[in-house]
């Protein structure tokens, strides 16, 4: 397992042999790394409950070498990261066909240091190789961001990317100081034993989901992904959406639940207020969004609120002493981070898979892809329920248990939580039914009704080394959502490590019953089971009674022959009934048409309002300071000799 | 036998060049130069290494660990850029900016340059090692007037006065620590300069007068290594400059001068038993590193960019050397040795980058990537190892630092860390425009030298990912000599 | 899960299915009487089907696999639904398989299966429909969470069954907080099912239509499932208030005491029919705009109902 | 004051004259007067150096008298005089400060200097020691003129003045450097001067002037 990080590296490092050959990573190094990633999967998976493993390598500054570490928690993003990199790896190779403005080569070692990267986040044990995985994650996802970087917009989004991700490391890094206690120890093991004051655990806590919250998008340190997002090629926007922000919850979780004592109670309370406004918010912003890569970035971060709210449930629990539901909380959140990698990357890669095809990410361009790209279209259906939170697909799964750990809160020892706390359940089913409005609109706009532009009718559909990437994907979201009792019991030992107490066994393995059977249970399997029999028992008997008889028409077009394809709704159309009802939360500029304009025009554009709060003023104020720092260096040599004059006058005086 | 080597070849070269120096193959002269002197100062580091430090020629001199470091990163760094700037100089010749008798003076006072750098690191008397940097002020103020347009006489008159001023203080510096010597070790004798003397009985010099004595010297040697708030020289001599003597001052320099100031520093702790000298050097470090940082958002002129960075990194290490103990003085040694090799690849590669573009303004220069790729990697991961950036060697020295600060002195890393943060903003948003994007950019008349650049840049991600043990050893030893 | 039990799962969704229809015409024959017409007897609906069935089906040119698939699954989720919620007992064999929780999310696939179908015709009706339905869908998705969040409260579980026998099994209690719940039920049933005040079944109005704006071109087999499973729905929905509001009469083991219910469940339903006649005849088409209003009440209610759960305890 | 020898006498009598002559250069606008005192205190410096060498009977002082009479009186203001000839400077623009506002800062820098030699001269063994506060007033009213002067000329004559202090405290503090020392600060203030003087050149030649507002360009904006 400990192999495939310096694999990865290596085969990075042979596509610089021959920069400019498309041959050589298309055909050999990314399937190559695809296959790796999967051993690395399997080993993990394998290896799962396994106790931990440590290491110490040589290497990394004198009194502080690299310490490695292999967990049950570790491998368990290690299982996510390969398994969602398998995919996206297979589908990389065949997507970069015309290498996107960096040669391929270099596109080559730059994803591959991307995942050795991510690897290597989750197999650190000393805050200094941590530190170093992270920021080179950072670095090589902004080169990858960066492809294209002859576009002005591109250029500005990576640099946002790369500044939130640095300051965010700052974050950590500070957060890592504060862990350290007195002693100038920073493996995690000493971090462990360090018994830090309640206060600055408290520091230390807020540091970090400043930090991590950075990297995964909380908001209002959110704003670089719906940028970075659309700018990536595909596949890393996969990476990136699917795993990377995965190692952030990675993070905060070995944090919080790992290297800090208790946690205190409001921990919680104030994560999971953050993680389900971030949610709501996600996916507001999303429903209103025109591009498809945009609207995908603000689902993740929606979906990312989801998971940081399950970490707040986590902490409340856990502080409170119901270790129980702490431990359902924590499944159905790491449940969730493996069913987000799995599904936001299967639809990042399908809009790959369009935008290759057709050239166009803006939505009001597309449309009607079903009957070009059928492959992609059908497998990213899967995607689309799955996101959706339909079951029998894994998102569904949950989510329902996510909304179990809400429901059977237990007496909390504050009142006023206890009121609170179903109000976070009410703000996650909102958000879970959005999620659905937001996908019908995407699925619908892309793949559906008619093609927007001439130039569609020549889209084609894609690959197979894409497909392969595809259809693995997808079979993971249908695999996690009909089985999700064995994975639930593999995850145990990721529960046990964190928490001390596991859910326990779930058998049978076809039914899903967290607590008693009496009380709550789920089976996807035999939910499949029946609707499938009903659906096609139906299907089987109208065909069989009556007839299967179909005439093709052209559709009923009201009297007025003129109909065409602009006459559908556009995506603006769609998402007008949320932007009508959430209208506070945008800063929205609308340019409507005069009746009597000849050539009509319809323009809106939707804005965060966190730049004007809180980006904007930022910049300014550093911008000031800037200025005024600036008056220091103003050209005339006697004032700079005044400087030394007073500085020495004024250090006489100190030290007399 | 190494150290008299190490010192004459730097001046014989540069009495050789000073007769030779417009010849055509000046360029290579330098470089051969620069080359043995290296392998004399590697001999040295052996020396050193194998027998421990020792003093020569009558006590003058004396090679420690903590001064033989510096002076085979000098005579390394003076190497790599006598590779760089022979191509350099020859595209500045063909483009017309420097005649004969420009170049012939250039490469004189390069060597000569070479020779104060090497004199002040290795002299034993303090009165010798205060010559040795007024020196290294004269051999580079006509460099820094070479081009003479108005903006290099200004930067270089300015650069002269100031730091003519900034000496005369530590002179005056010299002058109390002398009087505070000459008590203890005996009126007028020549040992009352000596370093080696002064340190056995560092104990026993009286406190007040060695107070006085090293806010004299911070704030003369520390105008020459552009500490904040006397720092105004700086910037504007390495923007007017040629790129190679840009390179060389914020690479050697500046660290020289801190070296001056942390061998007073061990004198004035030993003698105060206080921390007042470590406080005064963290307070400047502190303030240089939030001047600098916040000076980079105005910034127009690629090199004035990186001078302010310079002053931004000096402010760091010496902090750290404020803070003491064995972590931080290591740190601060590795982030001198890391800071000299990454701002010198940053320069090769932003002078080259000029050159292109026929302007030093960023906003002239763009697409590099496109157009020299090599040179657009070079200038990018230069500047994202200077941001402070793992796996960079810069990112392990400031952990080091920022960690040892969070312990020490809790108050100080949010400033640091916001100041850093700053800093990443400015100049990663103006590189980024820079290397990225459509180019225009003309071809260069002779390829440029970027095997400096990247060799520099390897070194510090070596040293970022893994620092060989007799490195760290010698860090250790260096550290603790330092105390 | 022996076979008789199965068997009578069997049977219970057999009836449902076949019952659904019915429920439509006795509430559209309400209607008609209190509209002082005669209305078409109960038969109709079984008649409209029959023609349907027999019927070519007449496909868009550009409607793709999933527009044929829509329908089927859209009845199949209803079917399923109406196995899981306990019509005539609460201890059918495939009760455990899906709780409240799993039955919105049932919903919510036929839902989006019919949007998605709706759109891909890419009329502007079909794409101004599915907007509109999925605008309802996600208003009524959280309120209908919200009423059973309330009700599992009582119950401890979200298992239908478990919340069915919640208020049966013990004394009987007033539980205001189920008042709450039972008011923004209500308010979702009739969001959902495409009834007054929030959609008009009977109007083919593009301005105000949601539903019909959906299955516009839909005909034959396809527009006859796609009526059975709105007829169905309605059915579901009944069957659900019962459930949780009016649970008396259901007998918690399988046998011969399903046959007792009987009755009682028809004339539930009977009475619904006619209130549900009632509140249609006596209440306006809204703006579509204000549906949203509509149902956010609904949700602010039933959150309500939750909290005052919390307060109160009861 | 009377149980002094009369060496430290004459060497306090130096002192004083040395003080006069910076606060004469820092009111001084004409240049050529401006060298002419430099001149005078470079004299005064060389004579009070071979005093304190004859009363303490250090030979080395001796040289070093010699040094500053052959550089400071005779070397540099040859230099200086030739430039200002060749570069046809006379007169000194407006300083930025006014005169009496310069003496007061002046004055109150005494004071501070005075203050700040109390403890070294305690310390200082020397017949001299009391002249180290007037040692370091005559660098700080150097340092003074440099920053109150517009012509870069007048601002070399601080900066040379500066030196003149520093070694002054030299002598009166330690009765001067090792010998070495000393030789290498010749050296460098004389290939200093050098050095300036063709600054002098390229700046006429680049400003067609010597007035310091030409040379601040630089800044930030």
């Amino acid at each position: 397992m400990l192999a495939v990080p310096p694999l990865w590296l290596a085969i990075g490092a042979a596509g610089l042999l021959r920069p400019r050959s498309l041959r050589l990573s298309a055909l050999w190094l990314f399937p190559l790394g695809a296959a790796a990633a999967f051993v690395l999967a399997a080993a993990s998976l394998a290896e799962l409950a396994e106790p931990a493993q440590s290491l110490v390598l040589p290497l990394g500054l004198p009194d502080l070498p690299f310490h490695l570490r292999l967990d049950p928690l570790a491998r368990f993003f290690l299982f996510l990261l390969g398994a969602a990199a398998g995919g996206v790896s297979l589908f990389a190779a065949g997507y970069f066909r015309k290498g996107e403005g960096t040669a391929p080569g270099l596109l080559c070692l730059q994803y591959h240091v991307f995942l050795a990267g991510m690897a290597m986040v989750l197999l650190a044990d000393d805050a200094y190789l941590f530190m170093v995985a992270w920021e080179v994650m950072a670095l090589s996802s902004f080169f990858l961001v960066t492809t294209q970087h002859r576009i002005a917009a591109i250029r500005s989004a990576g640099f946002l990317y790369l500044l939130l991700a640095h300051l965010g490391a700052i974050s950590i890094l500070l957060c890592f100081g504060v862990l350290q206690g007195g002693g100038w120890q920073f493996t995690f093991d000493a971090m462990r034993q360090a018994h830090l004051a309640t206060p600055w655990s408290s520091v230390a806590f807020g540091l970090a989901v400043l930090g991590f919250g950075a990297k995964a998008g909380l908001v209002p340190v959110h704003v670089w992904l719906p940028e970075a997002h659309p700018a990536a090629p595909s596949p890393v926007s996969a990476l990136m959406s699917g795993v990377m922000l995965k190692t952030a919850v990675y993070g905060l979780l070995r944090v919080s639940l790992d290297l800090l004592p208790q946690p205190q109670w409001w921990w919680g309370l104030a994560l999971l207020g953050l993680g389900l406004f971030g949610a709501l918010f996600g996916v507001i912003f999303a429903a209103v969004q025109t591009d498809m890569k945009r609207l995908l970035a603000y689902s993740s971060i929606e979906n990312l609120g989801i998971i940081f709210g399950g970490l707040g449930l986590v902490l409340l629990f856990a502080a409170s002493g119901h270790p129980l539901m702490a431990a359902l909380a924590l499944s159905a959140t790491l449940y969730h981070c493996l069913n987000h990698a799995f599904f936001k990357s299967l639809l990042f890669l399908a809009t790959g898979a369009v935008l290759h095809a057709t050239g166009e990410r803006s939505l009001g361009k597309l449309g009607g892809l079903i009957h070009r790209m059928p492959w992609v279209a059908w497998l990213a259906l899967i995607g689309t329920l799955a996101i959706a939170g339909l079951p029998p697909l894994n998102g569904f799964v949950s989510e329902w248990l996510l909304l179990q750990a809400f429901l059977f809160t237990p007496q909390l020892p504050q009142p006023f939580v206890n009121m609170l706390v179903p109000l976070g359940a009410a703000a996650l089913v909102l958000s879970a039914a959005l999620a659905a409005y937001v996908m019908v609109k995407f699925y619908g706009v892309i793949f559906l009704g008619q093609p927007r532009e001439p130039a569609l009718a020549r889209a084609h559909d894609c690959g197979r080394l894409e497909r392969i990437g595809l259809s693995w994907l997808a079979a993971g979201c249908i695999a996690l959502g009909l089985l999700p009792v064995p994975m639930l019991a593999l995850l145990d030992a990721v529960v046990r490590q964190l928490l001390g107490t596991g859910l326990g066994t779930l058998a049978p393995w076809w039914r899903l019953a967290p607590v008693a059977v009496e009380r709550a249970s789920y089976s996807p399997p035999l939910f499949l089971l029946v609707g499938g029999a009903v659906t096609l028992g139906a299907a089987w008997l109208v065909h069989r009674l009556y007839h299967g008889r179909v005439r093709r028409a052209a559709a009923w077009d009201c009297g007025f022959p003129l109909q065409n394809a602009r006459m559908q709704d556009t995506a603006e159309g769609f998402g007008q009934p949320i932007r009508q009802i959430f209208e506070p939360y945008f800063r929205m500029q609308r340019e409507l048409p005069a009746p009597d304009d000849p050539r009509p025009a319809y323009r809106v554009t939707v804005e965060d309002r966190f730049w004007g709060a809180l980006y904007l003023p930022a910049a300014a104020a550093a911008q000031a300071t800037a200025r005024l720092v600036g008056k220091l260096q103003q050209g005339r040599i006697a004032v700079y000799l005044l400087y030394s004059f007073v500085t020495l006058l004024a250090l006489l005086v100190f030290v007399l | 036998m190494e150290l008299p080597i190490l010192l004459v070849l730097p001046l014989f070269g540069a009495l050789l060049l000073a007769v030779f120096g417009a010849w055509r193959r000046a360029g290579e002269i330098n470089v051969a130069v620069s080359l043995a002197t290296f392998v004399a100062s590697a001999l040295l580091t052996l020396r050193v290494i194998r027998s421990g430090p020792f003093t020569a020629l009558g006590e003058q001199f004396f090679v420690d660990p903590f001064n033989v470091f510096l002076v085979a990163l000098t005579a390394f760094v003076s190497f790599t850029t006598a590779l760089f700037s022979r191509p350099y100089m020859r595209i500045e010749a063909e483009h017309g900016r420097v005649n004969a008798r420009r170049l012939r003076l250039y490469h004189a006072m390069y060597q000569s340059f070479v020779f104060t750098m090497l004199l002040a690191l290795c002299t034993n008397n303090l009165g010798i090692l205060w010559v040795a940097m007024e020196g290294a002020t004269l051999a580079t103020v006509l460099l820094v007037s070479l081009y003479r347009t108005p903006a290099s006489l200004e930067a270089a008159w300015k650069y002269f006065i100031l730091c003519g001023v900034g000496i005369a203080q530590a002179l005056f510096g010299t002058i109390l620590l002398y009087l505070a010597a000459e008590k203890a070790l005996g009126a007028g004798g020549v040992q009352a300069l000596l370093w080696t003397h002064l340190d056995q009985v560092k104990s026993q010099l009286e406190p007040t007068v060695l107070g006085l004595a090293f806010v004299f010297l911070l704030v003369g040697y520390g105008t020459k290594a552009g500490l904040a708030p006397v720092h105004n020289w700086l910037p504007d001599a390495h923007a007017e400059g040629p790129t190679p003597i840009s390179a060389v001052l914020s690479g050697l320099l500046l660290n020289v001068a801190l070296y001056a100031i942390v061998r007073s520093k061990v004198l004035v702790e030993g003698a105060l038993h206080n921390s007042l000298a470590g406080h005064l050097l963290m307070g400047f470090g502190l303030v240089s590193v939030v001047v600098g940082a916040f000076s980079l958002w105005r910034q127009k002129d690629i090199k004035r960019l990186f001078a302010y960075s310079s002053i931004e990194h000096m402010g760091l290490a010496a902090f750290a050397f404020g803070l003491g103990g064995p972590v931080a003085n290591f740190a601060a040694l590795l982030h001198m040795t890391v800071h000299s090799l990454t701002k010198s690849s940053i320069f090769f590669a932003a002078g080259h980058a000029a050159q292109k573009a026929g302007s030093q303004w960023i906003d002239q220069i763009s697409g590099l990537l496109l157009r020299s790729p090599r040179l657009g990697w070079g200038l990018m991961l230069g500047s994202l190892a200077i941001l402070g950036m793992p796996p960079f060697g810069v990112f392990a020295s400031e952990f080091l630092i920022l960690t040892t600060a969070m312990k020490q002195s809790p108050w100080a890393t949010p400033i640091l860390l916001s100041a850093l943060g700053m800093a990443f903003a400015a100049i990663f948003l103006r590189v980024q425009g820079m290397v990225f994007g459509d180019s225009r950019l003309p071809r260069l008349p002779h390829p440029p030298a970027l095997l400096p650049v990247f060799v520099h840049l390897a070194l510090v991600l070596l040293l970022g990912l893994y620092i060989p043990p007799p490195l760290a050893e010698w860090y250790r030893l260096a550290a603790r000599f330092i105390g | 899960m022996n076979a008789a039990n199965l068997l009578a799962q069997i049977v219970v969704v057999a009836l449902a299915v076949a019952a659904a229809p019915l429920f439509m015409a006795w509430v559209g024959q309400c209607r008609a009487w209190l509209a002082n017409r005669r209305g078409p007897g109960l038969l109709q609906p079984y008649r409209v089907l029959r023609k349907l069935f027999h019927k070519d089906a007449v496909l868009a040119t550009r409607a793709s696999s999933l527009f044929r698939i829509a329908p089927y699954v859209q009845f199949g989720a209803m079917a399923c639904a109406a196995a899981i919620i306990p019509l005539l007992g609460t201890d059918l064999p495939f009760a455990t398989a899906a709780d409240a929780i799993a039955l919105v999310g049932l919903f919510a696939v036929a839902r989006v299966f019919l949007a998605l179908a709706a759109m891909d015709i890419g009329t502007a009706f079909g794409s101004l429909g599915a907007r509109r339905e999925m605008l309802v869908g996600f208003l009524a998705e959280p309120a209908l969470l919200m009423v059973f969040f309330t009700a599992s409260l009582i119950a401890h579980g979200t298992a239908l069954p478990a919340m069915a026998t919640a208020i049966t099994g013990h004394p009987l209690a007033i539980y205001p907080s189920l008042a709450f719940a039972a008011v923004a039920f209500l308010m979702v049933l009739l969001a959902e099912n495409a009834r007054i005040p929030v959609d008009n079944p009977a109007t083919h109005l593009e301005l105000t239509m949601i539903h019909e704006a959906m299955v516009l071109e839909y005909s034959a087999r396809h527009l006859a499932l796609i009526e059975w499973s709105a007829a169905l729905k309605l059915f579901n929905y009944c069957a659900i208030g019962f459930a949780l509001f009016l649970p008396w009469g259901l007998p918690d083991r399988v046998g011969s005491g399903m046959l007792a219910a009987l009755p009682v469940v028809a004339l539930k339903f009977a009475a619904a029919g006619a209130g549900l006649a009632l509140l249609e005849t006596v209440s306006a088409k809204m703006r579509i705009f204000r549906a949203p209003e509509f149902l956010a009440t609904a949700f602010l209610l039933a959150v309500l109902g939750l909290l005052v759960r919390l307060l109160l305890g009861s | 004051m009377t149980h002094l020898p009369w060496s430290a006498q004459f060497i306090h009598l130096a002192a004083a004259v040395l003080l006069l002559l910076s606060f004469a250069m820092l009111t001084q606008r004409r240049i050529l007067s401006l060298l002419d005192l430099f001149a005078t205190q470079g004299a005064v410096l060389a004579a009070s150096t071979a005093i304190v060498a004859y009363s303490s009977g250090r030979a080395e002082l001796y040289y070093s008298a010699a040094l500053t009479f052959a550089l400071k009186v005779l070397l540099l203001p040859y230099i200086l005089h030739r430039l200002l000839r060749r570069l046809n400077v006379r007169w000194e623009a407006e300083p930025l400060l006014n005169v009496p506002t310069t003496l007061l800062v002046g004055l109150l820098l005494v004071i501070f200097a005075f203050a700040l030699a109390q403890p070294i001269s305690q310390l200082a063994t020397t017949l001299t020691r009391s002249t180290l506060g007037i040692a370091i007033a005559v660098v700080m009213l150097s340092l003074l003129m440099m920053i109150t002067r517009r012509k870069a000329v007048s601002q070399v004559v601080g900066f040379l003045a500066l030196e003149n202090g520093l070694f002054f405290a030299a002598t009166s503090a330690t009765y001067g450097m090792p010998m070495v020392v000393e030789l290498g600060i010749a050296l460098d203030v004389l290939v200093g001067v050098l050095i300036l003087g063709v600054f002098f050149f390229q700046i006429r030649e680049q400003f067609d002037s010597l007035d310091l507002r030409h040379l601040e360009a630089l800044k930030e904006e």
